[in-house]
């Protein structure tokens, strides 16, 4: 344990925030469903890409600034704390698929990909889930045929949030359906736009269509878009979680810690804080949002170099759910009757039901916990 | 000693309510009036056919053109009511009959109570249910009023079977003193919540039994199947102490209001958590507009602040010295 | 639903009220783990049988009154009103053993022991639980074997609460080991007196031997002693547990409507019913001591004549115990530092430990309410 | 940016806490010590073992005879102390050697830190873990006093391991100002805290794999293991916060103070569950006296107290206008 003294990182926060000042659009994110969305977030993309701000710890031969992981975190906190819009539609190619292709793809797949995620010309969607299959990942259905150099996919995938604004997503598929499991999948670059995709949004709690499902009818894609090798998806996908589990979707975590300011702002202007009921809940978010701050510092302070985070950091994803969930609660709270009207906390209560079930559910993140870490039997 | 089971006539009321609804009210055609631009939460043809059995004056005197039962009928009609998320504004209307009858104007009772004049209600700086040429119900711990309804001007809602909307109200119509009627109230809205929570109890107990993961159905592990008992047993403690509230409110005694807040507390606390464990059972499908669950979760926020804040309802279950026996 | 009126139970509650205001003892039940318990226990009971007031809705050839349970009901809630001392050592007779006998005892087992019940002179203790059988009834291994006339018994017996100071015992052994697992259990009468029983208290967390420890060697009991028949004990003690979803166990849920009343009382004399937090959660502890009187009532109406209480009223002992939890921790946190010093709602709130466990924990529990009420699969 | 990786000096003090307490203080010794009726928590040889360990001097200067470490290196100890539920008045001493070093009597914080002047502390009423003739720590947000204890009248109280009594003290024998005292007392106990968060989650974790019932160990049943999960996530969370506080404030930054209130609350939150809830995963045993789940349970609830109302923490954890990058 020890306090960072250094001048270089103070000056490099210094710089972010500087440039931060005069960059963050006034505007902000386009409440729609349409191409504007895509549009905003990659102009946003764009303006971080041509300041020299994608990509912090991405290597430089792949349009990074091949700075360290210390770096990447000092700028997600003055992205959150300069109220920057966050990466929006390019979540899965920064959260998931560009850590996966730097970890498991060949070169060709990164050199072509990697830049285009960082200059915000190509965003990805992700393509895991099934109707059938939910957090049960080793049940997936979707077959993929190896044809000679091309792989022939048919299924369906559900939850593909912005699948119809996405240029690529990361997809898995059963290509060997005689194989145990887990055992068999595949892991492959889709392209979006091929023949045979069909594309259905999927209207959610609040109105709007975050997430679709795709239909994939005998679509023909290169063996080439293949990561790593047919087959060995199941181990490509594990890192796919455990880069979920890193600290790639750190930004977005730390939103929460603008949505708890937001609320002792309300809570102290119409004096609110003087209920001692606001009061005690106020303060445990708010102490819980310093912590999300503190697991990330301690989270990088512990990574294995080279290793891919250990069980024991999904705590932070447990603990960032439950949080979330008690603090769009408590602005409902806090809202009274208002929050019938569409205000803002409401629409972000109402997305907030997606946090304990997406990307796995609470109940099996618990399991994984009690599983992986504890030791507890199966 | 009180009898909390519901008689066979009770339970007609309840069988007969949930038949209706589910033939000409059923949630397709409520998002089929919620789709239309400006349309009312429920046609008045519906409406009409809902007056004529007789729902929003059963407990209005038979000279008011009611059927004279009581507030244990009202409750058997509402947990159906909140079962199917009827649209509409069944229980402003019930009251609003009730303060016109009580306020010495039976005409207009009978009216209301025979689906003529609809009563919106109140709701913050808001109104819902509410169209011009409609009643407005206030209510506050002295009674209630009615007034006319001027101009209204539709405001967005979280829930698609409610219409919310400002409002500008004239003079009040009729007025009554009650100091029950907030109990009232809160029994109707505890009943409507009852019916949520026994609602997504069953559907969240239907998918478990038969949504398969990892081999099984999800029912078969414990914190699915844990989610759901706790439904059935916030399900089972509001249904006792609503049942208790409605008798003890009807006759008036002297610890009703705490009753009637007690059992809309409860009805609330157990609403408000079934309607996200069971959003938190369905997974992916559960957070979709297509499913029913989020109309369930919706209502059940309607009716936590459709009367006034939580702590007016903590006020009266504080109220008393001692819990008399 | 019908409110009462009748003037027979006006009449029955008046009476009640009238001779417990003149009969309740001053002294309070002594805070011992020695025979003195027993002694102050005996005489309430007696004192209840001598006035007429014993078994209210037990038959009168057992001693009873023969009223019905509305009657029952009544009484409890005017012990509750008048703050009388519960029933203490006399909990399993009253809430287990006697409503065992009454449904599946022999005439000569019922003639002897209820009206010994009733009048206040022998207590019963409960031998379900084992070491290595808590939760699970059917994993049971203390044996019973038939020799001629007799039943030897072995083994031990653990949570066995004042069995030194208790006459008998409800004992479930195993008499075949070669049948399934809740088959070959015999429900008996233990003398608790005989040659061969050890018993050791065990110390609980407040510092007091509430439960003991029994020890089993080649205890030998008439066959005469064992309830219903041997080997079908599985049936027997499921009608006692059964008694326990009963409202047998009333007077002492009651009593939480009486420390609620406690709590606010003190919160109104320190001003702390002010304080937002507290008064929420003291709201909603008396809403719900409301309802463990309505859920009596609402149990009582429904129940089927004759038939055991269903699976359904196992939510009224899972909504007692989360009350209980809910509320005494409500207690400490009334006392703030004051909670350290043994103050009674400390020790209250330590014994509630127990609540969530002893009798099938909450988690059987809710897997009892998710299987046979909602057809949930095991 | 900041390490919150504890150094290789920081995992041996650790780890040589643990060992020495693992021999010579272990929870059997625990146990004997307070089953002597007026004894002391710790017996006056083990305090002085542990004081030539230099646990009660690692954060003061060399010139009062202290190791020169700052609060990290104090967090490791008391992790330990917390996780093996050590008696004896080491928060306050440690505190009071800091109150006499910063208030210029070198003489008594060397004393204090040899071991031969213990100091207890308030609570509410009454104190803990001070005889006559030892010192009384009293804090404020201002900063801390030392007095002279004149006489004691034992008092009982619920921690085993702790000393509970009335006390008269005499005038204040050296004050310091500290505005950040609180913040490093609200430290030393979170630390303590997670130890006994670590130690209960351990403790179920070891039981749920090897406790058969149905046919299975418990930890498979998803109640238990959520609950055993509940604990881990809940000791991640605040040691992640706890090491954060603990070198803002030997840095005295800013919001030094609002660090650590946060750290103490995630850590009485924490505790308070895990302890709770361990009974439960344990059953029947885990009630008993002769199980040391209550033991940890009852620390937690002394710790959750022995500094002020939860809500002068929550009034820390508010202040600022907003969370500082």
């Amino acid at each position: 344990m020890e306090l960072d003294t250094s001048p270089q990182l103070k000056d490099f926060r210094e710089e972010a925030r500087t440039w931060l000042e005069e960059n963050v659009p006034d505007e902000s994110r386009p409440l729609s469903s349409g191409p504007e969305v895509r549009e905003y977030d990659a102009a946003w993309q764009r303006r971080q890409y041509e300041g020299g701000w994608a990509g912090i710890d991405w290597k430089p031969e792949y349009g990074g600034r091949g700075l360290s992981l210390i770096e990447q975190v000092i700028w997600y906190e003055e992205l959150v704390r300069a109220r920057a819009p966050g990466p929006g539609i390019f979540s899965v190619a920064f959260g998931h698929a560009g850590p996966t292709l730097m970890a498991r793809g060949d070169e060709r797949q990164k050199t072509f990909h990697l830049p285009k995620i960082l200059s915000g010309e190509t965003p990805w969607c992700q393509g895991f889930s099934e109707p059938g299959a939910g957090s049960d990942l080793a049940g997936l259905r979707t077959r993929g045929v190896v044809d000679g150099d091309e792989l022939v996919i048919t299924g369906s995938k559900i939850w593909t949030s912005y699948a119809q604004w996405c240029d690529y997503g990361e997809l898995l598929v059963r290509t060997d359906p005689e194989a145990a499991k887990h055992k068999g999948l595949t892991w492959l670059i889709m392209d979006m736009r091929l023949p045979g995709v069909d594309i259905r949004p999927i209207t959610s709690i609040d109105g709007w269509p975050h997430n679709c499902e795709v239909f994939y009818d005998e679509v023909r894609v290169p063996l080439s878009s293949v990561v790593d090798r047919v087959d060995n998806g199941w181990s490509v996908a594990m890192s796919t979680l455990a880069a979920e589990r890193g600290p790639g979707f750190l930004d977005q975590r730390l939103q929460l810690i603008v949505l708890v300011d937001e609320l002792v702002d309300h809570a102290r202007e119409t004096g609110l804080i003087k209920d001692e009921a606001v009061a005690d809940r106020l303060a445990t978010a708010r102490a819980s949002a310093a912590a999300l701050r503190s697991m990330a510092y301690y989270q990088v302070s512990t990574a294995k170099k080279g290793e891919a985070p250990g069980a024991e950091t999904t705590a932070i994803r447990t603990f960032t759910v439950q949080m979330q969930l008690e603090l769009t609660r408590l602005a409902i709270d806090i809202l009274g009757a208002r929050c019938l009207e569409w205000h803002p906390w409401t629409r972000r209560w109402l997305l907030d039901f997606a946090a304990p079930i997406a990307g796995g559910t609470t109940d099996i993140q618990k399991n994984i916990i009690g599983e992986r870490v504890l030791g507890l039997p199966r | 000693m009180t009898n909390l089971a519901p008689s066979q006539e009770q339970q007609g009321i309840a069988a007969a309510s949930a038949t209706f609804l589910a033939e000409q009210l059923p949630l397709t055609r409520v998002r089929e009036l919620a789709a239309v631009p400006g349309g009312d939460a429920v046609d008045d043809a519906t409406w009409r056919r809902c007056a004529d059995l007789g729902w929003l004056a059963l407990s209005l005197s038979e000279d008011a053109g009611g059927l004279g039962l009581g507030l244990a009928e009202e409750v058997m009609l509402f947990q159906q009511l909140g079962r199917r998320l009827a649209p509409g504004p069944f229980r402003s209307s019930v009251l609003g009959a009730r303060v016109a009858a009580r306020g010495g104007d039976a005409a207009l009772a009978t009216a209301i109570g025979e689906g003529r004049r609809r009563v919106g209600m109140r709701l913050g700086e808001l109104v819902i249910d509410a169209r011009p040429g409609d009643l407005l119900l206030e209510l506050d711990e002295t009674g209630g009023r009615l007034h006319d309804v001027e101009t209204t001007e539709r405001v967005e809602g979280v829930d698609p079977g409610t219409r919310f909307a400002k409002a500008t109200t004239g003079a009040p119509v009729v007025r009554c003193d009650d100091v029950l009627l907030v109990a009232r109230a809160r029994v109707l809205l505890a009943a409507e919540l009852l019916g949520i929570t026994e609602a997504v109890r069953d559907m969240s107990a239907d998918y478990a039994r038969t949504r398969v993961q990892f081999g099984k159905a999800i029912g078969a592990f414990q914190a699915v199947k844990h989610r759901c008992a706790d439904m059935a047993v916030a399900a089972y403690v509001t249904r006792a102490q609503l049942f208790q509230a409605a008798l003890l409110v009807e006759a008036g005694t002297a610890q009703a209001d705490f009753h009637a807040a007690s059992a809309y507390l409860l009805a609330v606390q157990g609403a408000k958590r079934s309607t996200a464990d069971n959003i938190q059972n369905h997974g992916g499908i559960g957070y979709t507009w297509e499913h029913d669950a989020h109309l369930y979760l919706k209502r059940a926020l309607l009716l936590e602040h459709l009367l006034e804040t939580s702590r007016a309802t903590h006020r009266a279950v504080l109220a008393p010295a001692r819990h008399e026996f």
